[in-house]
């Protein structure tokens, strides 16, 4: 029992860890009030997938996706995940960066960031 | 804000090192970790050393919004051209080989790879350039 | 509104730690995604390519054309930001 | 690849994750998240993910942070949440 | 090799080029940037014909990326069914283009109209990258251009509710976008591929793993986002409400279009209706919310005060429409489903032009301040009764045909307690749609009480809209040449030849 369980554990902890950080991540972008917080939500949300990818990459005693020299023998981990990966990396970034300039954007006009205030805001306008 | 005589020395002799390690990292993309996006990346990230040693106005005035539109439509420029031109020997879109074997100059393959990563990293420093200047144009005098 | 949140999260949780049982083991060489393409990546890349680093050979030449797109959001998040931010001049 | 290593900064990480949404202040919050990315850049170069371990060092723990810290100069540090 | 191989990577890379030009040139002086952008869209729709028509005459169109053929490279596939989808964004895209020029003049301050056809041009090349691509994390990446434009350009109307708008659209936008990419996770754990079509050959052998079924679940949340399907659908109002009039014909018709599209593709050409019916049964269940979302769409248009958002909702009701022929799965429902595609993008671009032109002249959309607007604006009144009487499904418009393809869809899959739905949805079209045209015609108002002048917009406004209204009713009547394109399209996604 208990060592089928150690194998299990062995055998998913990464997945879990990046599917606990993305739930953390989505609970930000959903439930919090202020707009930074939800786009530091999204944030790791999006971290947390990249990891799920790079742990669906890993091979057990693998090397980096680099060839070694002519004549060693190496087992390489699987290089495409970190393409995906490098390609969504900016992505991320992009949509960070158009998000926070509409913050930006939204504390010139009403003055507050706060989605329960901005509420407030558009009711009194 | 206050100037600080030291972060200002400090940073002009930092910023030339920074900018030959990111050269480093795009072009030394296809041998090791690196590549056109963390180069420019990091090239990008001596320019914010500048804005926030000398204050963006500084900076700005050097390296003004016009060349930043030029570079960031020229990285682009780079790539799919060189994309096209693979089409003259009688390739597909972005199939370098056909370029290698009309020219018969060996590892031409690699080359065009750098020169590819080049195109990325040259499009993304000055993106990322001026997504830092616009965000941190505060519009007042204070940066 | 944090209850609505939670529940979601919940619901979406359920689904991936579910999913999470079936997927392959975590550092497994014989893993699908590593014995098909993986691997063909892996032994083809220097023969076709010549080039050391494997990452940089699939993401300038297998898959390039990602990486163009991968250059075009850069390029439209930087116009994005200079439609929204941008005071004067002439973007 | 050391498990334990791998399983530390994990657990580590999701330390940090809840830090960075539920604290108050914005500016700290967004250290949280730089450390958390750095963190993350750690695991993956471990995991022998090289180039996309640079690439979250730069951009996650760079850019993104600078990005943040300029649009909180913008806004305002204070949160409610 | 001749240069029409090549036709399929111009329809990207050549726009992309473009983009850049319009930066450039209009660095140099403005006025460059709307005719490269009108010529470039054109000469995209021209090129789409050329394909569409290739594909009817020859099969599917393959264009191997790199000369790398698929399990190692990306693909662009151009069938019968997304060859119909491209060549109807594309004609939209014209109209909306040619539209576009006044009502930017108006609406969005001169020193932004640089960024705003840049990011035009690149949200049109994001979407026809979607349609034609083979690869399922390549549809991602276009995908997300599309979107960062699509937030750009709703905010771009630089009123302070628009900004709010964008960002909900993207909150939630990204939600899809991290869901979709979690589902390509799974199926690319569960296959090891990243083509469609090698997926979808690969799919079969592992489909009763967890794996797929989740992949499958986060791929259609993910893509119904996106398409604003009913009860994901709240981002939506408010972004077509607030963004500017050229903005909101391109993302009703174009965007949500193209969304539609790809949740099609996820469903019938990587999962097949194999899964979907036999192995993981989740028709039933799409064929009940899309009747929700019908009736619910339209009798919260029926509410509304506003002519956009009531426009807004009746998207959500027609894509409802769409979702329907998913749900039921078989041969003359797709019919209905993909005729309906192009019948609503056609007919809720008309409609938006309306609304466009009424806020173009008036300054407002309020239906409580268009009271005998009709007296004014005679043509742009007639032009929405046109496509008004499409959308509530008279004959012989082409709203009509594809509702009487559902309908018969629907009957022959024995689901007639739905047809009778379908049915009743479109009643309630009536009531909005009449709400606006009583307005118009039968109320006070605008009564010529300031002079006999009319308020007609301007030619390059007036013919985009007349060209679609006129087009509900010739697609309609020549409904038989559509179908030789379309007949195919729907017995391709069942898995025929």
């Amino acid at each position: 029992m208990i060592g089928s369980f150690y194998e299990l554990f062995f055998a998913r902890y990464n997945y879990w860890m990046a599917i606990i950080l993305m739930l953390i991540g989505l609970y930000a972008l959903i439930a919090k009030q202020n707009l930074v917080k939800k786009l530091i939500g999204l944030n790791i949300f999006q971290t947390a997938i990249f990891l799920f990818y790079i742990s669906l990459g890993e091979v057990r005693g693998g090397t980096a996706p680099i060839y070694l020299p002519e004549g060693v023998d190496a087992l390489y981990v699987n290089p495409l995940p970190h393409v995906l990966i490098l390609t969504a990396i900016v992505v991320g970034v992009s949509v960070t960066a158009v998000g926070l300039s509409l913050i930006v954007r939204i504390h010139e006009e009403y003055g507050v960031i706060d989605e329960a205030e901005l509420l407030q805001e558009l009711r009194r306008r | 804000m206050r100037r600080n005589v030291i972060i200002k020395t400090v940073s002009r002799f930092l910023v030339p090192f920074i900018q030959v390690y990111a050269l480093y990292v795009i072009v030394h993309g296809a041998l090791g970790a690196g590549g056109g996006f963390q180069g420019g990346v990091v090239f990008a990230a001596s320019f914010i050393l500048m804005i926030i040693a000398f204050g963006l106005t500084c900076v700005r005035e050097r390296f003004n919004y016009k060349w930043i539109v030029m570079l960031s439509a020229l990285g682009i420029t780079i790539y799919a051209t060189i994309g096209l031109l693979c089409l003259i020997p009688g390739g597909n879109y972005l199939e370098y080989g056909s370029i290698e074997a009309l020219l018969g100059i060996p590892h031409l393959h690699g080359y065009l790879i750098d020169a590819v990563e080049i195109g990325i990293g040259i499009t993304v420093m000055a993106t990322m350039t001026s997504i830092i200047y616009d965000m941190g144009d505060t519009g007042g005098e204070s940066s | 509104m944090k209850l609505k949140a939670l529940l979601a999260v919940a619901f979406i949780g359920i689904i991936l730690f579910w999913a999470a049982g079936d997927l392959p083991a975590f550092g497994d060489p014989e893993a699908p995604a590593t014995r098909y393409t993986g691997k063909l990546y892996v032994d083809l890349a220097l023969s076709d390519i010549g080039v050391e680093n494997i990452v940089a050979a699939i993401l300038a030449s297998y898959r390039g054309f990602d990486t163009l797109g991968e250059v075009v959001v850069i390029f439209t998040a930087g116009i994005s930001v200079a439609l929204l931010l941008r005071r004067g001049g002439r973007l | 690849m050391i498990w334990e290593l791998d399983f530390a900064l994990l657990i580590f990480m999701i330390f940090c994750a809840i830090a960075a949404i539920t604290v108050r202040d914005l500016l700290h919050a967004t250290i949280i998240l730089s450390a958390y990315s750095l963190i993350m850049a750690v695991i993956w170069s471990e995991m022998n993910a090289v180039d996309v371990a640079f690439t979250e060092a730069a951009v996650g723990a760079g850019i993104t942070t600078v990005l943040f810290i300029a649009a909180i100069a913008r806004t305002g540090r204070r949160s409610s949440d | 090799m001749t240069l029409i191989d090549h036709l399929p990577v111009f329809l990207i890379a050549i726009p992309i080029l473009a983009s850049l030009l319009i930066l450039v040139a209009g660095w140099w002086d403005r006025r460059f940037c709307y005719p490269i952008s009108l010529v470039t869209i054109l000469s995209q729709f021209g090129a789409a014909v050329i394909i569409l028509a290739q594909v009817m005459r020859e099969g599917t169109v393959r264009y191997y990326l790199g000369g790398w053929a698929p399990p190692l490279g990306i693909e662009l596939a151009i069938d019968s069914f997304n060859g119909f989808i491209l060549a109807t964004i594309l004609l939209l895209s014209v109209a909306t283009v040619i539209y576009a020029r006044k009502s930017v003049e108006h609406e969005i301050g001169p020193e932004k109209t640089i960024a705003f056809y840049v990011l035009f041009q690149l949200l049109v090349t994001g979407l026809v990258g979607m349609t034609i691509t083979g690869d399922i994390f390549n549809l991602y990446v276009f995908l997300e251009i599309s979107s960062i434009a699509a937030y750009a350009l709703i905010a771009s109307a630089r009123k302070p509710r628009s900004y709010l708008a964008s960002f909900n659209y993207l909150i939630l936008g990204s939600i899809a976008g991290g869901f979709i990419l979690i589902g390509t996770g799974n199926l690319y754990a569960a296959t090891g591929a990243l083509n469609m079509l090698d997926i979808a050959r690969l799919l079969p052998a592992s489909f009763e793993l967890a794996t797929v079924h989740a992949g499958f679940l986060f791929l259609v949340i993910g893509y119904s986002i996106k398409a604003a399907f009913f009860p994901l659908h709240i981002w939506l109002p408010d972004a077509y409400a607030e963004s500017p009039s050229a903005v909101t014909i391109l993302i009703s018709t174009v965007m949500s279009k193209v969304s539609v599209y790809a949740l099609f593709r996820i469903i019938f050409t990587i999962f097949t209706t194999a899964y979907i019916v036999d192995v993981f049964p989740v028709t039933g269940f799409i064929l009940f919310i899309a009747t929700v979302a019908m009736i619910a769409g339209a009798v919260i248009a029926i509410a509304q005060s506003d002519l956009k958002r009531m426009l807004a909702y009746s998207s959500i009701s027609q894509i409802g429409y769409i979702m329907f022929a998913l749900g039921v799965a078989n041969q003359i429902a797709l019919e209905g489903g993909i005729l309906h595609i192009l019948g609503h993008a056609v007919m809720k671009g008309c409609l938006f032009m309306v609304a466009g032109l009424i806020i173009y002249r008036v300054g407002t959309s309020r239906l409580s301040d268009l009271g005998g607007i009709a007296k004014v604006m005679p043509i742009s009144c007639a032009a929405f009764a046109l496509a008004g009487a499409s959308m509530i499904g008279i004959p012989p418009t082409i709203g009509f045909m594809s509702k009487y393809y559902l309908v018969l869809g629907a009957l022959e899959a024995g689901h007639w307690v739905y047809a009778a739905i379908l049915l009743l949805g479109s009643l309630l079209a009536v009531g909005y749609i009449w709400r606006f045209i009583e307005i118009a015609y039968f109320r006070d108002g605008h009564d010529g009480g300031s002079g006999a002048r009319t308020l007609e917009a301007p030619a390059s406004m007036l013919a985009p809209m007349v060209a679609l209204a006129l087009l509900c009713l010739l697609l309609g009547i020549f409904v038989e040449g559509l179908m030789e394109i379309v007949g195919p399209a729907a017995s391709l996604l069942l898995g025929g030849a």
